[in-house]
């Protein structure tokens, strides 16, 4: 499903190669936003039920009359959208307008345009490029801008708190994630998402998949720094400093309500997505199987992709609701005086071991 | 590198805020993240409780009392019927003693519970908080089973308590110390001694014994100090003398002594002591007549009376002046979160935004209490 | 790590009571400079503490010894202080209570925290009352010593039309906010205190609401504010 | 050094133990959910046994109750309330302990005290009550109660009374009777 083909697919495209580029992109596009919005529905269900079971209650179950919310309030999410999307769209009287309507957006867009280079399957990437995790990881920072843009529009004091605490953060989390995912490039010898999940195909020793976070030690490593990270780009408990519901009420969303705070609560869903497809891409073999040669077709590459993908979100749902929140100090301590020191040391140890054992 | 030294920003944390406890404002100076100063602003929930007080008569308070510290009304009740007592030279009947302490103490646990629970919240550990109010939610119903009401419970009267104890209420109780001492571990477990908390926690917030006791601070803030000092002990009111516990202090395990984890910790050890006493009284509960000693009018003898008590959150004292007629001439209550909370702006100076809400959060104050 | 801390900020206080400010300005790390200013002030305060206290002197507590063995603490505490300052006892006719007069207060009360024999470190409450309409004013001291568990109570009258009484702020803390609640209700003013402003009621309220005296305003803001309840009375 | 790796090790196993725990929260979630789906299952009010010969105590808080037919206008729980939100008007009657099916005043208790008294005008403001349980103390034909648990054969629980005028949550008790109705069974000794 890549854009190159469809382009080449069209039988006009030596005339109108605008128009053919254009329409091929929106192809692309519009599976890719109908697939956001049900997986942040099914993805905030997962949410709302897995805390309230490690709550010991039982979460939204829709018992009420009517069709509200049906069977185990399946359909919670979906009125939750609905009454955002119906809610009054409220601006501050004294906010930036301009910068308080744009932001959401970018920060969406931060979000929604990573997907174009996530491997869902073998032959399932809207664009295969060579560059595809480096370009990943360089769109991703820019949900930042609109986080920023966001609290300072806001014209509040607490949405400037918010803001100026997720820049400091997300930018330092930046660093440790992308030498994590340096050392896997030194390991593939490439930077296209494809290339990394075919290295990945096979076994170790015939036991374990030939994954990179199985194949040496520091890549094990690298993993966790990595998707530690990545839960603290996602602005996630115990990193949800910018939002900090205790202490900066809704930090940089606090002004925003209605479709606009959707969209900030989309892209955070869209945003966990993509860190754990990255995570699964670079260290847990993609779409692979994990047992070699069981159901190993492409379809259901797809399969094992989500799978893996949603387990990771999983994690990032129980991170939530065990953990309290870091202070943003320390927030920031951990990321210079662990995280770093720990992800160069993974660059050498990386180096030093696809010189002696590979 | 020189230092930029930019203007102050002044933050009103509140009236309307997720953690603060109720209706409560802190006008706080900041410097980026740092607070230079905090000035707590209180009066939101201001209910005239001693205006209404000369106004009723002395059985009619106990319903104003429970509303003064919700979270603990048997602890209200009980310091109450006991500063009476003592003005009227009334002797109860020592089952009404016992009852009194077992329901004093299980409230003691559930106010804990909330406040330990909250506390957990303010620090954005959600779990916590709804595993505790599940436990607190028990004590509730056996209270409820007791007297009718969940929260505003009016049991403690002067000279006796409303009812006598329901059928099975003893067994319940032991049933409910069986289930939750082994929960108590389990909060150990998932909040007390994680990482992240006590990187929250130990070292913020320092409040030196000196200063706590200068400040009138008192109950489990104090002790969090290391100060030893419980009226339970330390001035025997009702019959606490009769039994063997605790005090837990404060001794700085994670960090210094006085700080915030210490604070929480004390707080968490006081509901196993306050188990051990309930273990206690029940035991030795014995038989009787629990209205045998209401006074038909309650007409307190002229003069004045300044009586302590230890409540969950310290030291809740009541000083009562009667004129001889069945309205208290005058009665004001010296309630214990008013004077914890005048200690923030002192102990919160050169924290950051994120201390300053947990220091307010281990300093347990209920705004009822504080407002009156 | 935190000891080198601690050792750099008690330096830079050091320095700063000396009156070398710049060493604190100069630290680079915000958390550390705040930690270091908030140690200033506290210094400093503890330092003017220091200063405003008498030490306390050996034959004050030979004034206590010498008294009777049987008189209660009251009675103790009321000879020493009719000793040590003449002319403020007003009468020690109840055993319950010390009736004093409000001059020197602030020096007794002093005086009454850093004796050795009493050490009354914290005070416990302070209540206003009002003897009824025009009559006196009281304030009324519930002390208490954390070392000697033992506890005293102090009452001091005051005019009705010009209530004044000597503020302990300085003494114990916590006389800040008490004596501000005092003042709320009953219009006591506390001479000395750093900030006497209304606490529990709003600035613009009218009225000292627990004098007996004492009527509700009609409307505050524009609102009523006796509750008018419709078909009721 | 030691330390710095030590904090990354105990920081770790702390956050897998507690991790361990809401897991275990959540795979037992059958055993330990402790929500009552609120419309369909309620919170049982506790039914109290007392035991103790004290079995005609009232221990329920809900809304208050009257049963008016037994009321002696007393004034006894009119002056007991400390938030002053029970209202009663009583004229004395001309005949004490005799029927008047006219404005619907009944005579005997089922106490068996005659009533001296017409009660006119009995008005609860359960929007004010503190729900403390002292009127129903001192009630002498225990005619007044909060509703359900012990009491749920003289009135079943009222278990969400809400209103949507603040005035509708006083409860009038007292019969609809005129005044001028009323005043034809006054006492004319008082005037």
């Amino acid at each position: 499903m890549t854009v190159d083909n469809l382009i080449n697919w069209f039988p006009f495209g030596a005339e109108w190669p605008v128009l053919t580029f254009v329409t091929a992109v929106i192809i692309c596009a519009l599976p890719v936003f109908l697939f956001i919005a049900v997986y942040a529905l099914v993805a905030i269900y997962a949410e709302l039920k897995v805390s309230s079971f490690m709550q010991d209650k039982v979460g939204p179950m829709g018992q009420g009359v009517g069709l509200h919310a049906w069977k185990f309030g399946i359909l919670q999410p979906v009125a939750d959208a609905l009454k955002l999307i119906l809610k009054e769209d409220i601006i501050p009287d004294l906010a930036d307008k301009k910068l308080f309507v744009m932001a959401p957006f970018i920060v969406f867009v931060g979000a929604f345009i990573s997907f174009a280079a996530l491997p869902f399957g073998q032959n399932i990437i809207i664009a295969d490029m060579n560059i595809g995790i480096f370009y990943i990881l360089a769109v991703g920072s820019l949900s930042v801008i609109g986080i920023i843009l966001a609290g300072w529009s806001s014209n509040n004091k607490w949405s400037l708190y918010g803001g100026m605490r997720s820049a400091a953060q997300i930018i330092s989390y930046e660093i440790p994630a992308g030498l994590s995912i340096i050392s896997i490039v030194m390991l593939t010898g490439t930077l296209s998402m494809q290339g990394i999940i075919e290295f990945q195909s096979g076994t170790i020793w015939g036991v374990l998949p030939n994954w990179i976070i199985f194949n040496n030690p520091f890549s094990f490593i690298a993993f966790f720094i990595f998707f530690i990270s990545g839960v603290a780009e996602c602005n996630r408990t115990p990193f949800d400093i910018p939002e900090a519901e205790s202490e900066l009420v809704a930090g940089a969303f606090t002004e925003y309500s209605g479709m606009r705070y959707a969209f900030f609560f989309l892209s955070e869903y869209a945003e966990m997505f993509v860190i754990s497809a990255i995570a699964v891409t670079a260290f847990l073999g993609g779409w692979n199987s994990p047992i070699s040669g069981f159901m190993n077709s492409s379809g259901w590459g797809v399969f094992w992709f989500m799978l893996k993908s949603l387990s990771l979100i999983f994690l990032m749902i129980w991170f939530r609701w065990t953990l309290p929140r870091l202070r943003v100090d320390q927030l920031m301590s951990i990321c210079w005086k662990v995280f770093l020191p720990f992800s160069l040391v993974n660059i050498f140890g990386v180096g030093i071991w696809s010189l002696l054992v590979g | 590198m020189g230092v930029i030294h930019g203007d102050l920003m002044t933050l009103n944390i509140g009236p309307q805020h997720p953690s603060t406890h109720g209706v409560l404002r802190l006008k706080v100076k900041t410097d980026g993240e740092i607070i230079s100063e905090v000035e707590p602003i209180i009066g939101y929930l201001h209910r005239c409780f001693e205006k209404h007080c000369e106004n009723v008569t002395y059985d009619q308070v106990i319903p104003y009392t429970d509303r003064c510290d919700y979270i603990a009304s048997m602890n209200n009740n009980f310091g109450y019927a006991v500063t009476i007592e003592a003005l009227m030279e009334i002797k109860v009947p020592e089952r009404v003693e016992y009852i009194r302490i077992i329901v004093a103490e299980l409230n003691r646990i559930a106010s804990h519970l909330l406040a330990l629970g909250t506390y957990g919240l303010d620090v954005g550990a959600f779990t916590p908080f709804l595993y505790m109010f599940r436990d607190r939610e028990r004590i509730l119903d056996l209270f409820e089973t007791l007297c009718g009401a969940r929260l505003l419970y009016n049991y403690i009267w002067v000279g006796g308590l409303s009812h006598d104890l329901p059928r099975d209420f003893v067994e319940s109780v032991f049933s409910f110390l069986d289930y939750f001492e082994p929960k108590i571990e389990e909060y150990n477990e998932l909040l007390t001694y994680n990482k992240i908390f006590i990187e929250r926690t130990a070292d913020i917030g320092v409040l030196p014994p000196e200063v706590a006791i200068s400040f009138g601070v008192t109950g489990p803030n104090l002790r969090g100090s290391g100060v030893k000092w419980d009226i339970r002990k330390d001035d025997p009111y009702s019959i606490y003398d009769k039994f063997d516990y605790d005090i837990p202090i404060g001794a700085g395990e994670m960090g210094t002594v006085g700080d915030c984890w210490d604070r929480y910790y004390v707080r968490m050890v006081e509901m196993k002591e306050s188990a051990k006493i309930i273990r206690q009284a029940l035991k030795g509960l014995p038989a009787g007549d629990v209205h045998q000693a209401l006074p038909k009018k309650i007409r307190p003898p002229k003069g004045s009376i300044y009586k302590r008590t230890e409540s969950p959150r310290g030291d809740l004292a009541y000083y009562i002046v009667s004129d001889g007629s069945p309205i208290p001439y005058r009665l004001k209550m010296r309630s214990p979160a008013f004077t914890a909370l005048s200690v923030l702006g002192e102990i919160s100076q050169g924290w950051m935004m994120s201390d300053v809400i947990a220091i307010l959060g281990s300093l347990d104050i209920v705004l009822g209490e504080i407002d009156r | 790590m935190s000891e080198d801390l601690d050792k750099l900020i008690s330096d830079a206080v050091e320095k700063a009571l000396q009156g070398d400010m710049d060493v604190i300005n100069n630290i680079e790390d915000r958390v550390t400079r705040s930690k270091a200013k908030a140690a200033l002030v506290k210094a400093k305060r503890l330092a003017k503490a220091a200063i405003a206290e008498d030490a306390p002197k050996p034959e004050e507590s030979k004034a206590v010894e010498a008294l009777p063995a049987e008189l209660s603490l009251t009675e103790k505490v009321s000879a020493v202080i009719a000793k040590k300052f003449p002319n403020t006892i007003e009468s020690d006719e109840e055993n319950s209570h010390i009736q004093m007069k409000g001059k020197n207060w602030f020096e007794i009360a002093q005086y009454l925290r850093d004796n050795p024999d009493f050490l009354f470190d914290s005070l416990q409450c302070v209540t206003g009352y009002d003897f009824g309409e025009n009559e006196d004013l009281e304030v009324r001291y519930n002390l208490h010593s954390m070392t000697h568990n033992h506890a005293i109570e102090i009452r001091i009258k005051t005019d009705r039309n010009d209530p004044k009484v000597p503020s302990v702020e300085k003494v114990w803390r916590i006389g800040d906010w008490f004596e501000r609640e005092t003042y709320d209700m009953y219009g006591i003013v506390f001479e000395g205190h750093s900030n006497m402003t209304r606490i529990l009621c709003p600035e613009d309220w009218e009225g000292w609401p627990l004098r007996k005296d004492y009527e509700v305003q009609e409307t505050y803001h524009g609102i009523v504010v006796p509750k008018v309840k419709d078909g009721w009375e | 050094m030691y330390k710095y790796f030590n904090n990354i090790f105990v920081a770790i196993s702390s956050i897998l133990k507690g991790m361990s725990i809401t897991w275990r929260h959540m795979i037992n979630i059958r055993k330990g959910n402790v929500t009552l789906q609120y419309p369909e299952e309620r919170w049982p009010r506790p039914e109290r046994d007392i035991g103790f010969d004290l079995d005609s105590y009232n221990v329920i808080r809900s809304r208050l109750q009257v049963d008016i037919d037994d009321c002696i206008g007393c004034l006894k729980c009119e002056r007991v309330c400390p938030v002053q939100c029970i209202k009663i008007v009583t004229t004395k009657a001309e005949t004490k302990g005799e029927d008047l099916p006219d404005i619907g005043h009944t005579g005997i208790t089922s106490n068996g005290t005659k009533k001296a008294l017409i009660v006119s005008r009995f008005d609860i403001d359960m929007s004010e009550c503190c729900y403390c349980n002292l009127c129903v103390y001192p009630c002498p034909e225990e005619c007044i109660y909060m509703t359900g648990g012990p009491n749920s054969h003289k009135h079943p629980i009222d278990y969400e009374f809400s209103q949507y005028d603040r005035n509708d949550l006083i409860y009038k008790f007292a019969k609809d009777v005129d005044d001028e109705k009323i005043s034809k069974y006054v006492s004319k000794k008082i005037k």
